[in-house]
């Protein structure tokens, strides 16, 4: 099993420009990639042996004044290497979309769900993109920082998950 | 028959007479059975008053009904957020007179330390509701002691008619 | 159509087939023209929704069914989202330790520990080893009891109703010790950013190994009654099976991760606080179905016990809070006798502790699995963003894939054997 | 014995058996508080907007599964008035009564190697 600082070696020369940056933030090693190859770095880790998505997280840097607003991480983790990566993605406000990667980890299909209902990334070939912690009719996205915090919103009934059945 | 808490009045030849209110009142109050509208961490608080400690069973109400139709006291333990409060609007509706609402902990009762876009501020906004405990988790003994007030309550009440006609005013959204 | 002759019953009697010789037999080709697929099978839509006893009111199932066999299902979450990520962005970080606690409230300290050690690893703070070791004591007695809840309500769903009554008794002789060290029965909120609250009260370790002696007895009634139960072996094994690659894949972390065989315990993989000081083994089931998942709970209860009393041998003196004054409040007689110590007191709980810019992900080994804390900081005293790994976001997102197949009655056992808390499920 | 009295029993049974339900349900009525509403006499399906109606066609296994029942528990019936004149009957009517119960268990054990009790 390699080791953590030479798989990110073989990242970067594998991908060349599309790695931005890889430090060691308190020790966690973590790994900038453009938008654009996010989903082919996130697949050769997976047969690197990254086999445990853990977490998906979405982070709106209006006020933290980087080059994009928006910031997607995906914490990885290797269970026979006992490693953790972090692979992070900025995405700019115009254009959210993103490659799911729901294919490749089951953990993903929710993950990449609540992403969406909380900041509005769209993963594109998601089976079943809709909101999955506030209600179906809820508007806006909430953890935005513009979105006004005491903001509530009615729900008048509760949805019909028939559709649901055929696109899971 | 020593049934204290009855009015009645004994006769030579060993039976008892007493008002029809009395009895359906001594019925209701002492057979309240509890729908666990049970959310958030009130409701663990909630199964250790049910659990033989606290023993809620020395005042009838231990038996959990989950349907509406079956239960005439509604627990909502837990924190109410916009998503599921048509839901418990509807339980509400269809649960049958009488029926008496325990609002369990700071969420149900004003939103808690949540007051965010997500939490309802207090579930009095969609259902009337007759005890507030607070607390956060309250003990089980002041769920104990909500159900007792309930008690009182219905000793005070007329038990047939029409019950508090002008209470329902309910604000549906 | 089928070649049916016209028999008129004159022909029959005289001419009829002789008496020893059975009559030809007449096929009747009906079946192979309709076949049994088309006939018009009409699925039958069932929702198990918020409020049902099986899913503790807070999580929806919209089931397909084929007479009692689940086709397809579609879960719906997010019936307790009550903003805590939100919410966490407007507090400093000492006022988000009691939202910590309701993320798994069977297990508020445990969620405590998680966080303020992410905090405390990004402020490069270590904290004193007296501490570590009662950290580690009262996760483990909380593990005990949140296991307790979930094994306990997993019985009551399938129908032994005993075994609540058995453990509860139990939980509660230990909640009254973590009622003496904290005040609090459920909502503990003791730890703080680089040490605790307070330090323990006299005769603490008596009253644990008091309290910790009931846990074996409870265990025991427990496994009596239900380990060779004919109908709870019927109902639980082989139910809900997870194989090992798909637990991964789904994300699935603790006890529901090692029932299906994966032998992945944070304790051991990444010891924290003297983990690697003490014995004890990291229980792994084989078949990976709910009642493999119900016993390796029950097990770890087991090795828990073994590591609380480790834990209370080596129990060392000494400070419980670093002394370290931009991270934790200088005593109350000091800040009444000195100026100094009145400014820094004051500065701290206004601002709050002063936390580096950056980022961090830091995990603990939570009675349901791997809880961690992805935490961004921008150098104020507020946490610029929280997000939370909650284990049982990723057990609920592989139930859809456990319950299709099975029958109705088998969605109670396996909900129950995730033991799924909506606190953090929707956060 | 007058006819009458011979079938007594027969007549309170009856007696007791229409009156309790009546009862139970008479004071039912007189005692409770009735107000119906339109959200009242909608199906209640666990909180949320019920699907579609009761009225629909489901598998027949349930079908087998309640003849199945119906069977054995009309055997149960014939048990009991069995079992209180056991004493009297003695020997003839113990063994009368085993072989009705040994032809019921053929019939459970036909059932069960046809799989008929397995959902399958």
């Amino acid at each position: 099993m390699k080791d953590l600082d030479s798989i990110i070696e073989q990242v970067k020369e594998r991908f060349g420009d599309a790695v931005e940056s890889s430090d060691r933030p308190f020790g966690d090693a973590v790994l900038t990639v453009r938008k654009a190859r996010i989903r082919d770095v996130l697949s050769h880790l997976r047969e690197e042996g990254f086999d445990f998505l853990l977490d998906i997280a979405g982070v709106d840097g209006l006020h933290l004044g980087r080059c994009e607003r928006f910031e997607v991480v995906y914490n990885l983790y290797s269970l026979a290497g006992d490693m953790r990566l972090r692979v992070k993605v900025f995405v700019p406000e115009g254009d959210m979309n993103l490659p799911t990667v729901s294919d490749l980890w089951g953990s993903a299909n929710w993950a990449e769900r609540e992403a969406y209902d909380m900041f509005g990334f769209v993963f594109e070939g998601h089976p079943n993109l809709v909101r999955i912690l506030c209600h179906r009719e809820f508007v806006g996205h909430a953890l935005r920082k513009d979105y006004p915090i005491m903001k509530g919103q009615w729900a008048t009934g509760t949805s019909d998950l028939k559709p649901d059945l055929e696109r899971e | 028959m020593g049934v204290e808490g009855i009015p009645v009045t004994k006769h030579e030849t060993g039976f008892i007479t007493t008002r029809l209110d009395e009895v359906i009142r001594w019925g209701r109050k002492n057979s309240l059975w509890p729908l666990p509208y049970a959310t958030a961490c009130c409701g663990i608080e909630y199964m250790a008053a049910l659990s033989s400690i606290f023993d809620i069973a020395r005042f009838g109400a231990e038996l959990v009904r989950f349907s509406p139709r079956q239960s005439d006291l509604i627990i909502v333990a837990g924190t109410i957020n916009y998503k599921i409060g048509p839901v418990l609007k509807r339980i509400y509706d269809q649960m049958c007179e009488p029926k008496y609402v325990i609002s369990m902990g700071a969420c149900a009762c004003s939103g808690g330390f949540y007051d965010n876009y997500a939490t309802i501020q207090g579930i009095d906004q969609i259902i009337p509701v007759d005890v507030f405990i607070p607390g956060c988790p309250p003990r089980p003994d002041a769920m104990i002691n909500a159900v007792v007030k309930i008690q009182e309550k219905i000793d005070t009440e007329p038990q047939r008619g029409p019950r508090r006609p002008e209470r329902e005013r309910e604000r549906s959204r | 159509m089928a070649g049916s002759q016209e028999m008129d019953p004159k022909e029959l009697d005289d001419s009829g087939p002789p008496r020893d010789e059975p009559p030809a037999p007449v096929e009747l080709d009906i079946a192979d023209e309709m076949s049994l697929d088309d006939l018009d099978v009409e699925p039958m839509y069932i929702n198990i929704g918020p409020t049902h006893p099986a899913t503790h009111g807070t999580f929806r199932l919209f089931c397909k069914l084929d007479g009692e066999r689940i086709e397809k299902a579609a879960v719906e979450i997010g019936y307790l989202h009550r903003g805590f990520e939100k919410t966490a962005e407007t507090k400093n970080y000492t006022l988000v330790i009691p939202y910590t606690d309701r993320l798994n409230y069977c297990s508020g300290l445990v969620n405590n520990v998680g966080y303020c050690k992410a905090v405390e690893r990004m402020l490069g703070v270590t904290i004193t080893p007296r501490t570590e070791v009662i950290r580690v004591i009262i996760c483990e007695i909380q593990r005990i009891m949140d296991h307790m809840i979930c094994v306990g309500a997993n019985l009551v769903d399938i129908g032994a109703l005993t075994n609540y009554w058995y453990f509860f008794n139990a939980r509660e002789k230990l909640n009254d010790v973590l009622e003496a060290l904290t005040g609090a029965r459920l909502t503990y909120s003791y730890i703080r950013v680089g040490g605790l609250a307070w330090d323990l009260p006299k005769g603490f370790e008596e009253n644990v190994r008091a309290a910790l002696k009931t846990v074996p007895k409870a265990i025991k009634d427990v496994e009596g009654l239900v380990k060779k139960n004919r109908i709870f072996v019927d109902r639980a094994r082989d139910i809900g099976v997870m194989s090992a690659p798909d637990a991964v894949s789904y994300g699935f972390t603790g006890p529901c991760l090692r029932a299906s065989g994966v032998n992945h315990d944070l304790r051991r993989k990444k010891p924290y606080y003297h983990y690697d000081e003490f014995d004890f083994d990291v229980v792994i089931g084989e078949r990976g179905d709910v009642y493999d998942r119900v016993f390796v709970r029950i097990e770890e209860m087991k090795q828990s016990l073994r590591i609380v009393e480790q834990a209370l041998k080596i129990l060392p003196g000494g400070p419980i809070n670093v002394e370290d004054k931009n991270v934790v409040l200088p005593s109350k007689d000091r800040v009444h006798s000195s100026m100094e110590e009145l400014i820094n007191h004051f500065k701290l709980i206004i601002e709050g502790v002063k936390v580096p810019a950056g980022e961090i992900y830091d995990a603990i080994e939570a009675p349901n699995g791997e809880l961690g804390f992805y935490i961004v900081s921008d150098g104020s005293g507020k946490p610029y963003r929280i997000k939370v790994r909650p284990p049982c976001f990723y057990l609920m997102n592989g139930l859809k894939k456990l319950i299709e197949g099975h029958m109705v009655a088998d969605i109670v056992a396996i909900l129950a054997g995730l033991n799924i808390i909506a606190g953090e499920l929707d956060r | 014995m007058p006819l009458g009295l011979k079938y007594s029993s027969l007549v309170i049974l009856f007696v007791l058996a229409a009156a309790i339900p009546t009862m139970l349900v008479g004071l039912a009525a007189l005692a409770r508080t009735r107000r119906p509403t339109p959200q009242k006499h909608t199906p209640f399906e666990s909180g949320v907007d019920p699907v579609g109606d009761a009225r629909r066609r489901f598998s027949v296994k349930f079908f087998l599964v309640a003849l199945l029942f119906l069977v054995f528990d009309v055997e149960t019936v014939f048990v009991f008035p069995w079992a209180v004149l056991f004493r009297r009957l003695g020997f003839f009517g113990f063994i009368e009564m085993a072989i009705f119960l040994v032809i019921l268990l053929v019939g459970l054990f036909y059932v069960w190697k046809k799989g008929a009790l397995e959902w399958e």
